[in-house]
Order: structure tokens, then C-alpha cells, then sequence
């Protein structure tokens, strides 16, 4: 049952090269192939579902087999409530984007399907490794096929768009590795000798704080690029624009969650004294761009490059999220990821369809679509609700939990991150400004060109592409609890060992020392919250406030509450912070 | 001043002089002979360091073998007068210019190198009483065939190797159009094997230069002279 | 005395007179004869710090120098001859080989 | 969460049968309609669709039944599942049914069933017949999870339910690209009060840490000891911040200044529509959540004061654009954004019952009005301009006679409806006042008296010029007139009779003590949500009461909470001038229309000129609004991109490095002129480079033979990057020696 994750690495290799050895003509039977072997990945994939143990927060499905026994690098693997469920997004997308550029991937097709199927090994690899230098690899390992299916089978500025895109993502891990080395050499120093890049054995590591800021800016950088966050985003909207349908998907889909991702489980967990003083400059980038991001997209004129600025836009919520360190905030990232892939790979689908049939993705050739495309319609707008977060579907949970985490909670780690979270939810406006403006200008009025009288509507290929996306959408959003349930407890895990890890970075900072040290040689740890509040301060509103109140009677606010003849003039004064 | 001290300074000024003629004479021939000199001195000053294997060792490779490989090749190509082309010679300050360049890094290099290691290495040496035998065939050789077996073989590979490539690079333009013929080889074939893409009749013979298509015309314009 | 300051900077300048050789000459057939003169200068320091420390890899070291430069010499002059046939040439400034 | 006075009931089938019967005219309404051909296909869609309304109306009456016989138990509730949960949160699917709920659930279902029985017949020709009633069901889905919902959370649901079915049945003709406009202006305004709602939430959340109804109640019993009051975020008191969000959202969904401009314009949707979505329910919603979180509002007078003043200028102002409007359904759009206006004063002087008594009542005449308005615009063939209608009551009588009852009704004359439930407010407003406010309170007295006048004069304007006089259109309209049909005057009936009757639900006391002990059975009813005295634990109470130097004051006066006692007197003085008032209006719109506009209004609109030109202008809000915010937004969006994205990241940055690179890389390349002994003399130069930095660096220049181990050993090498846990180096380096000495020894060799 363990193996089931080095299946999914190797099952897509096997695939690829078998589908690599096929003639180049053979563009359907190559893609018959490849949709084969990602349905039965897909299957496999599921295994993961059903295997996964309820309310463990720790890694399931873990290998650990020496790989560079030198270097004490290991082929270590493992799933957890926050990459289980990217990687089943991933295995499922993978079918649906061969599925649905079945006809406007017409050359090369082989070559398309093996590169789609290496990108799919590299997404879920990085999604499951717990060794950093494996998680590097199949992190550069996602680059080549992406960039190859952008450059190769994108639109007119493909290469551009591929170069643009190569090179932001390569500036980030170039950082990135630099600090993953030096933190095993911390290690190394640390222990007295030991090589390792295992997650966990470096998670033991407590670095200095220049060098956490150091380290946690190099990894930030590399993810933030591929969030994108605010300045660093101009590449997202090209590669998106360029890169054929089934790139746009997964590059929205997955690609862009693995920022996220790493930000989740390298970023913050290994450096979190850093993380806790960055989250700041984070939460203000993911704020600016979620409302530059609706702004900009608000004035695009081409569908696609529209909701790629929307990318922009609600990556910034899982951002916030993220910032929040908080368990609902770590919940509703994951599940917002979940919630943007499937809206928004719907959206990117659903404008694949009308590129397939008019080679155009202006809004101004477009209107009055609802009349000819009645399930197109239906199809677009449910991806669309979904995206502008409406409650009942999946946008909403993940938002609201972001929202609710980062507002009550984040305050421990993010200063004025209830100012940031005023500021963030006008996006919430702005999110309907820019989808109805997409929606209407594509599918209401009359049809004023004639080109668009005679489109088709959906064929069955494309329904079946569309349905499985659509029933998510809105059973997320309806009954989110299958995957609410795990992924809670693995960020319940996460938030107390940040909060822990940042009480014992602290202590290790006050004691002046300026070498790294293992955990295990610091302690006065007890209660973590309260020594980070001391030097931090505690900007969560209310934190006496534990649970919420049976009965008056019974409630701990009452014995809290200052006592009642107060000056009733400077009650509210009094009450602020 | 001990005797090994001046055995050592005569042949030192014997090599240091001999590679100076060498690097400066004009005529092939009349280097390799000032380079051999230099050799036979610097294997006296092995001698002197104990290293009397690598001593003979470099009197027979390199003062035999190879030299005679460099005299054979010189006369082989008859170049002996011709020495350095003359056309498109670069401007007189630009020459100079670059000697200058080349002198003060030379300079530079050796007064670091000097200074660095005059510093660092003020020891006599080890001291070899109890090993006699040290740098004889024997001792070289246990180590040799010890230590370094594996290195050693992939020196003779290498060697082998080496053998095999000049003896294909080598060959005449004869042989290889010949060849090309036989094979029937298409242009792009042609080119990559460095011949003409069109077949050229009567190919010239072995010695000597080619109606040297090239010669005045340089392939890729814009040759910007020695400097 | 003899110190191995002495052979150090006997090695040295073999080696800088190799290298003028090499950055100076324009014939070809003398370049790689530099090469030779600055292979030796290396092996001189070789050699001198064998006897520094009293073993033997440097001497080892030398001889794999030595047959090194022997395979170098004979793929070098095979290429020599091979160039010389084909530009009827000895100078290495119209060996633009490696624009481009 | 279950309370003591709470049983468990299943009330998800309220909301969930038309759920289903939208989901199943979505899906199969169009191959309905094929297979089964038009006419059968239509008979079939309608009767789900109207079977779905009824089964929820039946299972809120057997609800509402059932609450009121089991006694001691004030609400039902269900806890369907686990929703979202994380951490501490934990946001269930609960629904509650108490005596507030109870009564809007009677409303939607009750006018919902009659809508939609009217919109057969309204929408007989239309080909997207399916579509329309599957919105129209999932419409009342939604207001019922609306007004069902336990928590905040739920009801956002709804709220946001509403707006999506509100969004696309405005757009539902959405070939007309201005109806489709105008869906997305009230989806995009109703989104500007969610981003207050979300808010609200938030500040809810982070002082309950739980966003139950029920726990929020429990968290203000405190009163002004609660945190609610005591704590404060951004320096103002939570209560006060959370109520002024939630009321933002308030404003958007019940189009009160100043986001009231989507609801004129939401008449761009099908008549039966506007009646069930833009007078009857949907807009009243930020009533109910006021109404449903009163004990919350009351701690936050400001608000309270917020909301009154609100509500007071929004029923004047738009009473005074439908003055002079001349479409039929613009007049009663903002009527009824005026009437809205009247509710939320209400709430604002802390009336609730009156405020959800008048909710019921103008769901009631506004309803029948819309509809009425429906059936008139079907038979002048879709004609809404009042100018060219006239006489009609000859044609329509029965349409005729419903519309003047209910144009009674909302003028206030006494025994309708309108008479009551505006009356109560009116007396509310005058009699209601915190200390904060004080004085408001006759301001907003007055506002509501104009605005009452205005009301009745302009809902007889409207009377007269379509019913009254000659017919003014083309003669062709009038000779193929549409006639009645039974199953869209059948609605107009019922609903003519409860605005006719309803007002005696909540006969005022004063009155009810005349004529001989009848209850307000509508404060009766609504007594355990309303009466808010129970809700706070005694001391809290105590506390703001016995406290006579606190300018903290509770939102509603402590004596008028329990019952109203107001002098009898009193209360007939006030009922006597607004019946004079509302006599007054008719009396002048008689007077000036009564055969098609008269030349005396010309003449008055031609005095007051300017005041004419301003209310027929509506203010001009519209023009404001997009030259203040919406093209100021789109601008800002387009200098983003194109000042920010394409030059300073994009051509500066992104292009500005690559060409920068691309500059030094040619530069560069210059010196790759495969010359190799050039690349040897800069080979040259780095080695020199290199070793005189060695040679400068006296830490690195110190490896000599003195600190290596002549045994040199590989695996003692440690790596030197990061700083080691304890410095391999005991002693300090020895002194460098000064560079010049070395130099000028390798010069003299």
C-alpha cells in the first residue's frame, strides 16, 4: 500500500516513454494513450483517498529509501492532509486537459502527451517529497515539460511567453537551492556531522535569525514567483494567454498551487521566527494583489489573460492564508487551492472551447453566446459563481476560512492583519466586477457577430471534460467535509510546531548564540502562544476568548470581563488595543 | 655552497635559457632542439630531487619520443622556413600592446607565485634516511602499480586512445575523399567530415599544402589579427 | 642549501616562460612546444614537493603529467597536420575554429 | 445548537423542495418541452415548479403549526450536518425556525405560490419557460435558507442565493444587453454589501468565536457589559463596527441610500419577478437580519441612529423621484425602495415588530401591485409608459379594483393594511429616542409624514392615469387588448384581500381597546424574537439603566420595549394627521389626474421647475455613481496595467534586465572572437587574479606547512559555510606578514 506514491511517479514515465515511441503522425493514438494511463493514474490516485488514515496529521504512504547515502539524500515520500488532495486535483486534471485539447493539440501529439505526463510526475513528485533535494528536483523537473508545452504548442508569443516563464521560475530556485544547502549545512555543523536534507530531520534545525531571513527569503522567492505574488506576477499572464488550453489548466490548476504549497511546508515550518517577521510584507503583497489583480483584470480585453489576472487575485487570499498561520488559515489555503484549481482550470477550459471554434479570445468578438451555447452557459457560470466565491460552492468555504483565520487568529503572527483583511475583502466586489463583466460581454446581449450564430454547443467530449469539474464545484461547496476533515488535523500539526519552532528560534536568538542548534537543545517551550505574545505582542482581537459560550452562566468571559462601574465614558477606549 | 647547489644552479640556467630560445627561435626546428636542452637539464634536477625514475622517464619520453614526434611532424609539413604567416599582420601598437599585456601578467603572476610560495615552503625537506630507496623504479613502481593501478590503466587507455585519434585526424584529404566516395556519402555527410560538399577531382597527394581554397579567403570574415 | 625554494622557482619559470610562449607565439608547431615547457614546470613543482614530504604521489603524478602530455602532443600534432593540409597554415590566428 | 426551549423539527424540507424542482427544471425542463410538446411540456414544468412552492408552503404551515401547539418551546431547529469546520470554527448547516423565521417562511412561500401561479399565465409565450421557473424556485430556495438559517453563515447562503437568482432573472431576457446590465449592477451592488456582511461576520466571529444566532444572543446578554460593547477593534466598540458592516450589507440587498440605484433598474426583469423578488422578499431581507439580530443592534446606538436616519431620508427621497416618474414599474420600484425606507426606520427607532409588520403587509399590497402593474403591462402589450395608458379599468376590472385596494393600502387610509403597520412606525418614530439621538427622532417623524404624503399622491397619480380617464395609447393596443385570464387574477384577488384585511393582524391597542379587547396579534406572535428585554441577564440591564450619567443608552427606550404603552390620546392625534396626510395626497393626485394629467400639473410642474426637473431626473445618483466610482475604478484599472504591469514591471524590469543582459552579453560576446590566445591571456588574468587574492588574504595564506598535517587527511575537511558550533581555531592566526616584503623579494629573484 506504501508504494503507492513511487506508482504515481513511475506509472506517467511509463507512460511517456511508451507514448514518446510512437510516430509523430500518431497524434490521436498518442493521445489515447496518455488518456489511458492518467485515468488509470487517476485510479491509483484514489487508492491514496481511501487508504488515508482519519485524523492523523502526520505523513502517510511515507518511503524512505536511501537514494545519496553520502549526502544523506533520500527518496523519502510521503502524503498528508495538505498535498493529498492537490495531488488527486493533479491526477484528475491530467485526463481532463487531454480530454479537452483532444482537438486543438493537432501536431506533435506524442510528444504533447509524454510532456503533459513528465509534468505530471514532476507536480506530483514535488507534491510528495519530504527531502528537499528530492523536492528541488522535481521541482526544476515541472519547468522543462511547461515550458516545452507553452513554447511548443502555445499561441502566437509562445516563446516569448515560455522564455518569460522559464526565467522568473528559474531566478526563484536558484535562491531557493542556495538555501537548502545552507540549511543542511547548518545541519551538518549543528549535529556535528551529519548529512542530511530530510524534511523532517532539518525541521530540527533552529537557524540564527539572519539566517532564517535569509533562508526564508530565498525560499519565498521561488515560491512567490510561482504563486505569483504582486510585483513578480507579469509572467502569469503571458505563459496563460500563450500556453494552449491544457497548459493554462494545469499551470492554474496545480502549477501555481505549488507555491503555495511550498510556502506551506518548507517556507514557513522551517524558518518561522523569519516567516513570522515576513508575513507582514507577504500579507501587504498578497493584499495589493488581490485588488490589483481584480483591477487589472477588470480592463483586459482577451478572456484568457482575464482570468489569469483573477489567478493573481485570489492566489493572494491563499496567501493571506498562509500569512495568517492559523488553522483555519492553513485549512482554507489548502482548500482555496483545491477550489482554484477546479474553478478556475474550468474557466480556462471553458475559453479553450471558444478558441477551439472561433481562434479568438477578444471579448469583443463575443456576445449573445447564451443563446447558441445554453450548456456552455450553464457550465461557464457555475465555474464562474464558483470562482467569485458563492456560497454553496467551493470558492466560499476556502475564502471564508482564510477570512475567518487571518481576522481572528492571524494577529499572533501578522501585525495589522485585520487591516489587511479589510483591505482583501473588497476584492470579494471586485471578484464580481471582473467575472460579470466576463460573463456578460461573452454570453448576454445580441449576438452582433455573425460568426457566433452558428457556434455548436458543448459536444459530449466536452461535457464529459466539464462534468466531473462542475460536480466538485459545487459538492465542495456544499459538502466540504470529506476534505475539510483531512486536512484539518494536519494543520492543527502545522500551526503548533510553527508556533513552537518560533518560541524556540526566539529563545535561541535571545541567547545571543550565532550558531544554528537542534531543537532539542532549547527548551522553555511549554506554551509557545504566550512567549511569542510576550515579544511579539498578540493583536488577535480577544484572545482571553478560548471557546465559544454555552451559557451565560457558564461562560469564562464573564469572570474575564473587567468589572462592571467603570467610567462608563472611556469604555470603549478602554477596550482598545 | 655545496656541490648539489651548484649542480643545481648550472642546469636551472641551462633550462631557464634553453626554454627562452626555444620560445623565441623563429625556426620550428631550432625550438625543438633548444627544448630538448631544456629537458635534459630539468631531468638532472630531478636527479637532484630524488627522483631518479622520473629523471629517466623524462629523458625517454620526453626528450626521445616526443621531440622526435615534433621534429618528424615539422619535417613532415616542411615548414621549417616558413615559420609565421605574414598576411594581415595587426598593427604595429596593437602587437606591442599585446606583448605588453602578456609581459606584465607573466610579470604579475610570477611575482604572486613567487612571494606566495617563497613564504610558505621555507623547509628543507623531509628527511629520507630511512628510505633509500626513495624515488628508485621500485619504490615509483610499488606505489604505481599499488595505489594507483586503476589511474594507470586509465592512463594507458587514454594513451591508447589518443594513439588512435591522431591516427584518424591525421589522415591525408586523399584517403578520406576516397572513403567518401565509397560510402556515397551525401553533402551534408561531405561537409561534416570536413570535405567539399561538391567531390573535388584529383585530389592533392599527400605533402604539401591544397590549392588551399580558404587560404586567402578565411571562412569566417573578420579576423581581428593577434591581438 | 638547496631548498625546495629553489626548485619552486626553477618550476616557475619554466612555467612563465612556457606560458609567454604560448600567449606570444603565433606558429603553432612552438605553441604546443610552450605547452610541453609549461607541463614540465609543473611537474618540476611536483616533483619538488614529493621530495618535500617524503612519498611518492607527486612523482606519480608527474608520470601520468608526462603521459598526459604525450597523448596531448600526438592528438595535437595529428590535428596540426590535419589543419595544415586543409588551410596550408601554421598560425594559429587564422584558426578561427571556435567562433561561432 | 440546541437550546432548552428548542425541538428538533425537519424544516430542510422547507427550502429543499424547491430546490429540487429547480434542479429538475434545469436539467430536464428543455427535453421536457421537446418530448413532450409545448403545451404538455409547459403544463409539466409549471406543475413542478408550483407543486415545489406548495409542498414548502405546506410544510411551513405543519411547521408553524407545530410550534405553536407544543408549548414552551419557542423555536425549531435542525442541525443537517457539519459545514465547515476548522480549528475552533465550526459553521453547521443548522436551521431554525422561530416565530420570526415563521413568518417570513408564510410570506415567501405564501406570495412565492401565488407568484408563481401568476407567472403561468404572465409568462404563457416565453420559450425559456423552464429556465424562468427553475430560477424562480431556486429564488425561493434561498430566501427560505435566507430566513431559515441558524447561524450567520447559513443565512449568508441565502443572502448570496438571493442575489445570484435576483442577478439572473433581471438579466433572464438577456439578449437585451441594458436588461443584462442591469442584473449585473445588482449583483455587483448586492456585492458591496456583502463585503460589509463578510465583515460583520468577521467581527462577529472574533468576539464569539462562533456566528450562531444563538451564541451571539448568549454573548450580548451582558448588555453593556458584554465584549460586545466593552471591547473594541479599531478603537470603536465591536458591536458598533459589526452592526454599521452588517447594515452596509443591509443597504445593498434592501436598496437603501446609497446603494439603491440596481433596484429601478432591476425592473428590467419579467414583472411576476419584481413582485416576488424586488418588493416582496428578497429586499426585505436586510430588515429581517436587523430584526434577527436586534439584541446585538441595540447594543450600538449609533448604528441604531445610522439606520433611522437612513431609513427616514431613503423613504423621502425616493417618495419624491416616484413623484414624477412616468413607467409604471419605475414608479413602484421606488415606491417601494421608499417603503423599504419606512422599515428600516423602524428598525432604527428599535421597532421591530412594526418594522416586520410592515415587511408582511407590503409584501402583501406591493405584491398585488406588481402584479397588478404585470397584468396591465401584458395587455398594453408590454407598454410601461403610464402616458399612454388610461381607462383601462373598463377593460380590466377586476385587475382595476384589486390595484385601488392596494394603492389604499399603501396610502395608509384606515382599515387597510398599510393603514396599520405605517402608522405603528410613524408612532415609533415620534415616540422612540435614545439620549444619543436626541430629537432625531421628530425629524424622522416628519421625513416619514412627507414621505407618506408623497406615497399617497403618487400611488394615485399612478391609479388614475392607467385605470381612470381615456384611454391615451394607439388604438390598436386598445382594440386587441389582452384580456383576463383567471389564473393571473386569481393571485391578485387573494393577495387584494390579505392587503385589505391583513392590517388587522396588529390592530393597534389604542384601537383595540375600543372596539373591545383584540389583540396585536402580530407583536403577540413575534413577542419571544422582539421583545429584548429577556435576551440580557438582569445586571447587564441594570447596569445601563441605573447608570443616569451614561451617554452609553440602549438603542430602544427600556418602557417602550415591553408594550407600547403610549397615551391613548397620543396615538389617535398621531393616527388623525396621517390620515389627514394620506387623505391629502389622494386629494391632490384626484385632483390633478383624475382624467389624465390635467393641465394644472403641468402648471405645478412647470412652477416648481426645478424641484420637477430633479426628482424626474431621480437626483441624477446614476451619473454621480458612474462618474464617482465606476469609471474612476476602470481607470485605475487600466493605468495598473498598462503604467504598472506593461512598463515599470514588463519593460523596465522584466525587459530593462533581459536587455541589460542581452547588452553586456554582446559586449561580451566581442571577446569570444574564437581567438584562443586572447581567451588565454584572460585566462591569464584570472589566475593572477585569483592568486593574489590568495596572497592578500592572510587567513587563507596562512595554510602553510606549519598548520597542515603533513599525514594531509581528506575526511578531517569540514565544510566552512555556516558558522560552526564551536571555532575549530583555538589561537588567533599569526600576524600576516606586510605584502610589500614578499613583492620586493620576488623582484629580486
Amino acid at each position: 500500500m506504501s508504494d503507492v506514491l513511487t506508482i504515481l511517479l513511475v506509472l506517467p514515465i511509463v507512460g511517456a516513454v511508451i507514448v514518446s515511441t510512437l510516430p509523430q503522425r500518431e497524434t490521436n493514438l498518442a493521445k489515447g494513450v496518455g488518456l489511458g494511463i492518467s485515468v488509470l493514474q487517476f485510479l491509483v490516485s484514489l487508492s491514496l483517498l481511501s487508504g488515508f488514515e482519519l485524523g492523523t496529521p502526520g505523513m502517510q504512504f511515507e518511503t524512505n529509501v536511501p537514494w545519496i547515502s553520502e549526502l544523506g539524500i533520500n527518496y523519502h515520500v510521503g502524503v498528508d492532509g495538505f498535498s493529498l488532495f492537490i495531488i488527486l486535483l493533479t491526477t484528475l486534471l491530467t485526463p481532463l486537459c487531454i480530454l479537452g485539447g483532444w482537438k486543438s493539440i493537432d501536431k506533435r501529439g506524442p510528444e504533447f502527451t509524454a510532456a503533459l505526463l513528465v509534468l505530471e510526475v514532476g507536480m506530483i513528485g514535488a507534491l510528495i517529497s519530504l527531502d528537499l533535494i528530492l523536492f528541488f528536483t522535481f521541482w526544476e523537473l515541472m519547468l522543462v515539460p511547461m515550458y516545452l508545452i507553452i513554447g511548443v504548442w502555445g499561441s502566437e508569443q509562445r516563446v516569448a511567453a515560455a522564455v518569460k516563464f522559464f526565467i522568473y521560475t528559474m531566478l526563484g530556485s536558484a535562491l531557493m537551492l542556495a538555501a537548502i544547502i545552507y540549511l543542511a549545512v547548518a545541519h551538518y555543523n549543528a549535529t556535528g556531522g551529519v548529512w542530511t536534507f530530510d524534511l523532517a530531520a532539518l525541521q530540527q534545525v533552529v537557524l540564527t535569525p539572519r539566517e532564517q531571513t535569509f533562508c526564508f527569503w530565498a525560499f519565498i522567492a521561488s515560491f512567490a514567483i510561482k504563486v505569483p505574488l504582486f510585483p513578480v506576477h507579469t509572467w502569469l499572464p503571458d505563459a496563460h494567454t500563450q500556453a494552449p488550453t491544457p497548459g493554462s489548466v494545469i499551470l492554474a490548476g496545480v502549477l501555481l498551487k505549488l507555491g503555495t504549497y511550498g510556502m506551506l511546508r518548507f517556507a514557513f515550518p522551517l524558518f518561522p521566527l523569519a516567516a513570522g517577521e515576513g508575513t507582514l510584507i507577504l500579507g501587504i503583497l498578497a493584499v495589493i494583489g488581490i485588488i490589483y489583480g481584480a483591477l487589472v483584470a477588470y480592463v483586459q480585453s482577451d478572456a484568457k489573460r482575464l482570468v489569469a489576472f483573477s489567478s493573481v487575485s485570489h492566489m493572494g487570499f491563499i496567501v493571506l492564508g498562509i500569512c495568517s498561520v492559523s488553522v483555519q488559515g492553513f485549512t482554507g489555503a489548502t482548500f482555496q487551492s483545491l477550489g482554484h484549481g477546479l474553478t478556475t482550470g474550468a474557466l480556462f477550459l471553458a475559453i479553450g472551447v471558444l478558441y477551439e471554434r472561433r481562434h479568438t479570445r477578444q471579448l469583443s468578438e463575443f456576445g449573445g453566446l447564451a443563446k447558441v451555447m445554453p450548456w456552455f452557459t450553464a457550465m461557464f457560470m457555475i465555474a464562474m459563481l464558483g470562482s467569485a466565491g458563492l456560497p454553496g460552492m467551493v470558492g466560499f468555504v476556502g475564502e471564508f476560512l482564510i477570512l475567518v483565520g487571518a481576522f481572528a487568529h492571524g494577529g499572533l503572527t501578522t501585525p495589522y492583519i485585520r487591516e489587511l483583511v479589510l483591505v482583501g475583502a473588497v476584492g470579494v466586489i471586485l471578484g464580481a466586477v471582473y467575472l460579470l463583466h466576463l460573463f456578460q460581454k461573452l454570453m448576454f446581449g445580441p449576438i452582433t457577430n455573425p460568426k457566433n450564430e452558428h457556434l455548436k454547443d458543448l459536444s459530449l467530449r466536452e461535457r464529459i471534460v466539464f462534468a466531473p469539474l462542475i460536480v466538485l464545484i459545487i459538492g465542495m461547496g456544499v459538502y466540504p467535509q470529506p476534505f475539510l476533515s483531512r486536512i484539518n488535523p494536519t494543520s492543527n500539526a502545522a500551526v503548533a510546531e510553527f508556533n513552537l519552532k518560533r518560541c524556540a528560534s526566539i529563545m535561541h536568538a535571545g541567547s545571543w548564540a550565532d550558531h544554528a542548534v537542534m531543537m532539542s537543545e532549547i527548551d522553555g517551550c511549554e506554551d509557545p502562544e504566550r512567549l511569542i505574545a510576550a515579544v511579539y505582542g498578540d493583536e488577535r482581537p480577544f484572545p482571553w476568548i478560548e471557546v465559544p459560550t454555552e451559557t451565560p452562566e457558564a461562560s469564562p468571559t464573564a469572570e474575564t470581563q473587567p468589572p462592571a462601574p467603570q467610567p462608563a465614558a472611556d469604555r470603549p477606549q478602554q477596550g482598545a488595543r | 655552497m655545496s656541490g648539489s647547489l651548484v649542480v643545481f644552479y648550472a642546469f636551472a640556467i641551462m633550462a631557464v635559457v634553453s626554454a627562452l630560445f626555444t620560445v623565441t627561435r623563429r625556426n620550428p626546428v631550432v625550438a625543438a632542439v633548444w627544448l630538448v636542452a631544456s629537458f635534459f637539464a630539468v631531468a638532472v634536477c630531478y636527479v637532484l630531487l630524488s627522483a631518479s625514475f622520473i629523471a629517466v622517464l623524462q629523458v625517454l619520453v620526453y626528450a626521445g619520443a616526443m621531440m622526435v614526434l615534433f621534429v618528424f611532424v615539422i619535417m613532415v609539413l616542411d615548414v621549417s622556413e616558413t615559420g609565421e604567416a605574414t598576411h594581415r599582420r595587426p598593427t604595429r601598437v596593437r602587437q606591442l600592446g599585446y606583448y605588453g599585456a602578456v609581459v606584465v601578467g607573466v610579470g604579475l603572476l610570477f611575482w604572486v607565485l613567487s612571494g606566495t610560495l617563497a613564504r610558505q615552503f621555507l623547509t628543507p625537506g623531509a628527511d629520507l634516511r630511512n628510505q633509500p630507496e626513495f624515488g628508485s623504479a621500485d619504490a615509483v613502481g610499488r606505489v604505481l602499480f599499488g595505489q594507483y593501478l586503476f589511474a594507470f590503466e586509465a592512463i594507458s587507455m587514454l594513451l591508447l586512445a589518443a594513439v588512435i585519434g591522431a591516427v584518424v585526424v591525421a589522415r591525408s584529404r586523399r584517403d578520406r575523399e576516397r572513403e567518401a566516395k565509397d560510402e556515397g556519402m551525401d553533402e551534408a555527410t561531405r561537409e561534416a567530415a570536413g570535405l567539399d560538399p561538391q567531390e573535388t577531382p584529383a585530389a592533392p597527394g599527400l605533402i604539401g599544402p591544397t590549392p588551399a581554397h580558404d587560404y586567402g579567403a578565411p571562412s569566417a570574415g573578420g579576423h581581428e589579427g593577434g591581438v | 642549501m638547496l631548498s625546495i625554494t629553489h626548485f619552486l622557482a626553477l618550476s616557475g619559470a619554466l612555467f612563465l616562460i612556457g606560458v609567454c610562449g604560448v600567449l606570444m607565439r603565433r606558429n603553432v608547431l612552438i605553441v604546443l612546444m610552450s605547452i610541453e615547457l609549461m607541463l614540465n614546470g609543473a611537474n618540476m613543482s611536483l616533483i619538488a614537493f614529493s621530495r618535500l614530504w617524503g612519498n611518492h604521489d607527486g612523482q606519480i603524478m608527474a608520470m601520468f603529467t608526462i603521459a598526459v602530455a604525450a597523448a596531448e602532443a600526438a592528438v595535437g600534432l595529428a590535428i596540426v597536420v590535419s589543419i595544415f593540409r586543409s588551410r596550408a597554415g601554421t598560425d594559429i590566428d587564422d584558426l578561427g575554429l571556435l567562433r561561432d | 445548537m440546541p437550546n432548552a426551549d428548542q425541538i428538533a423539527y425537519n424544516l430542510i424540507y422547507i427550502p429543499l423542495f424547491p430546490l429540487l424542482g429547480a434542479l429538475f427544471n434545469l436539467l430536464f425542463g428543455k427535453l421536457l418541452l421537446r418530448i413532450a410538446g409545448d403545451r404538455l411540456g409547459r403544463e409539466l414544468v409549471h406543475m413542478v415548479a408550483i407543486a415545489a412552492v406548495a409542498f414548502s408552503c405546506f410544510f411551513t404551515i405543519s411547521a408553524v403549526w407545530t410550534e405553536m401547539h407544543i408549548k414552551g418551546h419557542d423555536a425549531l431547529t435542525q442541525s443537517a450536518y457539519l459545514w465547515i469546520y476548522s480549528g475552533e470554527t465550526q459553521i453547521g448547516l443548522d436551521l431554525l425556525l422561530d416565530h420570526l423565521s415563521a413568518v417570513m417562511c408564510m410570506v415567501i412561500t405564501g406570495v412565492g405560490l401565488l407568484i408563481h401561479i401568476f407567472s403561468v399565465g404572465y409568462m404563457d409565450k416565453d420559450p425559456d419557460y423552464p429556465r424562468y421557473f427553475a430560477y424562480l424556485n431556486l429564488f425561493t430556495a434561498s430566501m427560505l435558507i435566507l430566513v431559515l438559517g441558524a447561524s450567520l453563515v447559513v443565512t449568508f447562503v441565502g443572502w448570496e442565493g438571493v442575489g445570484v437568482c435576483s442577478y439572473l432573472l433581471i438579466g433572464f431576457w438577456y439578449t437585451d444587453e441594458s436588461k443584462a446590465s442591469a442584473g449585473k449592477k445588482a449583483f455587483i451592488m448586492n456585492r458591496i454589501g456583502d463585503f460589509g456582511f463578510i465583515m460583520g461576520m468577521l467581527l462577529i466571529y472574533v468576539t464569539v468565536h462562533s456566528l450562531d444566532f444563538q451564541a451571539i444572543a448568549d454573548m450580548c446578554s451582558g448588555g453593556v457589559d458584554s465584549p460586545f460593547v466593552t471591547h473594541a477593534v479599531w478603537g470603536v466598540p465591536v458591536a458598533t463596527l459589526a452592526t454599521l458592516f452588517l447594515f452596509l450589507g443591509c443597504t445593498g440587498k434592501s436598496a437603501q441610500i446609497p446603494l439603491f440605484t440596481w433596484l429601478p433598474d432591476a425592473m428590467a426583469g419579467p414583472t411576476p419577478v419584481s413582485a416576488l423578488i424586488h418588493a416582496a422578499t428578497m429586499v426585505t431581507a436586510g430588515v429581517y437580519l436587523v430584526v434577527r439580530l436586534n439584541f446585538l443592534f441595540v447594543l450600538a446606538p449609533f448604528t441604531m441612529a445610522v439606520i433611522a436616519v437612513v431609513g427616514a431620508v431613503t423613504a423621502l427621497f425616493a417618495a419624491t423621484i416616484a413623484v414624477t416618474q412616468n413607467d409604471i414599474k419605475k414608479v413602484l420600484a421606488y415606491s417601494t425602495v421608499s417603503q423599504l425606507g419606512y422599515m428600516f426606520l423602524a428598525v432604527g427607532m428599535g421597532a421591530w415588530g412594526a418594522a416586520i409588520f410592515h415587511l408582511v403587509m407590503h409584501a402583501f399590497f406591493k405584491a398585488c401591485l406588481f402584479l397588478g402593474s404585470g397584468a396591465v403591462i401584458e395587455a398594453c402589450h408590454h407598454n410601461q409608459d403610464i402616458r399612454e395608458m388610461g381607462g383601462l379599468a373598463e377593460k380590466m376590472p377586476v385587475t382595476s379594483k384589486t390595484f385601488l385596494v392596494s394603492c389604499l393600502a399603501i396610502s395608509g387610509v384606515p382599515l387597510f393594511s398599510g393603514f396599520f403597520s405605517k402608522d405603528e412606525i410613524l408612532l415609533h418614530a415620534y415616540v422612540n429616542a435614545s439620549q444619543w439621538s436626541v430629537g432625531l427622532n421628530y425629524v424622522a417623524y416628519v421625513f416619514g409624514l412627507l414621505a407618506a404624503f408623497c406615497t399617497a399622491f403618487y400611488m394615485f397619480r399612478l391609479y388614475y392615469l392607467t385605470f381612470k380617464g381615456e384611454f391615451r395609447g394607439d388604438h390598436h393596443t386598445w382594440k386587441h387588448h389582452v384580456g383576463e385570464v383567471w389564473i393571473m387574477s386569481m393571485p391578485l384577488v387573494v393577495l387584494a384581500a390579505l392587503a385589505a384585511f391583513g392590517g388587522l393582524l396588529g390592530v393597534p391597542h389604542v384601537l383595540g381597546e375600543m372596539v373591545g379587547g383584540i389583540p396585536h396579534v402580530f407583536d403577540a406572535w413575534l413577542a419571544p424574537v422582539t421583545d429584548i428585554a429577556h435576551r440580557f441577564n438582569h445586571s447587564g440591564l441594570a447596569t445601563a439603566v441605573s447608570d443616569p450619567d451614561s451617554n452609553y443608552f440602549l438603542g430602544v427606550r427600556e418602557g417602550f420595549a415591553h408594550d407600547g404603552h403610549v397615551e391613548g390620546t397620543v396615538e389617535l392625534v398621531m393616527m388623525a394627521v396621517s390620515v389627514t396626510v394620506a387623505v391629502a395626497g389622494i386629494a391632490l393626485a384626484r385632483q390633478l389626474y383624475i382624467n389624465g394629467p390635467s393641465d394644472a400639473a403641468a402648471r405645478y410642474a412647470k412652477r416648481f421647475g426645478l424641484l420637477y426637473t430633479i426628482s424626474h431626473g431621480k437626483y441624477w445618483v446614476d451619473t454621480i455613481y458612474d462618474n464617482l466610482i465606476v469609471r474612476p475604478v476602470r481607470m485605475i484599472g487600466g493605468i495598473c496595467y498598462q503604467v504598472f504591469d506593461q512598463l515599470i514591471i514588463d519593460t523596465l524590469g522584466v525587459k530593462g534586465v533581459s536587455g541589460t543582459v542581452g547588452f553586456l552579453g554582446n559586449q561580451i560576446r566581442r571577446w569570444h572572437n574564437g581567438n584562443v590566445r586572447r581567451y588565454l591571456v584572460v585566462l591569464l588574468l584570472g589566475v593572477v587574479g585569483v592568486l593574489a587574492a590568495v596572497y592578500a588574504n592572510p587567513t587563507i595564506s596562512q595554510i602553510g606547512p606549519s598548520k597542515v598535517n603533513p599525514q594531509f587527511d581528506l575526511g578531517g575537511l569540514r565544510p566552512t559555510l555556516g558558522p560552526r558550533r564551536k571555532p575549530p581555531r583555538p589561537a588567533a592566526p599569526a600576524a600576516p606578514q606586510p605584502p610589500a616584503a614578499p613583492a620586493a623579494e620576488g623582484a629580486a629573484q
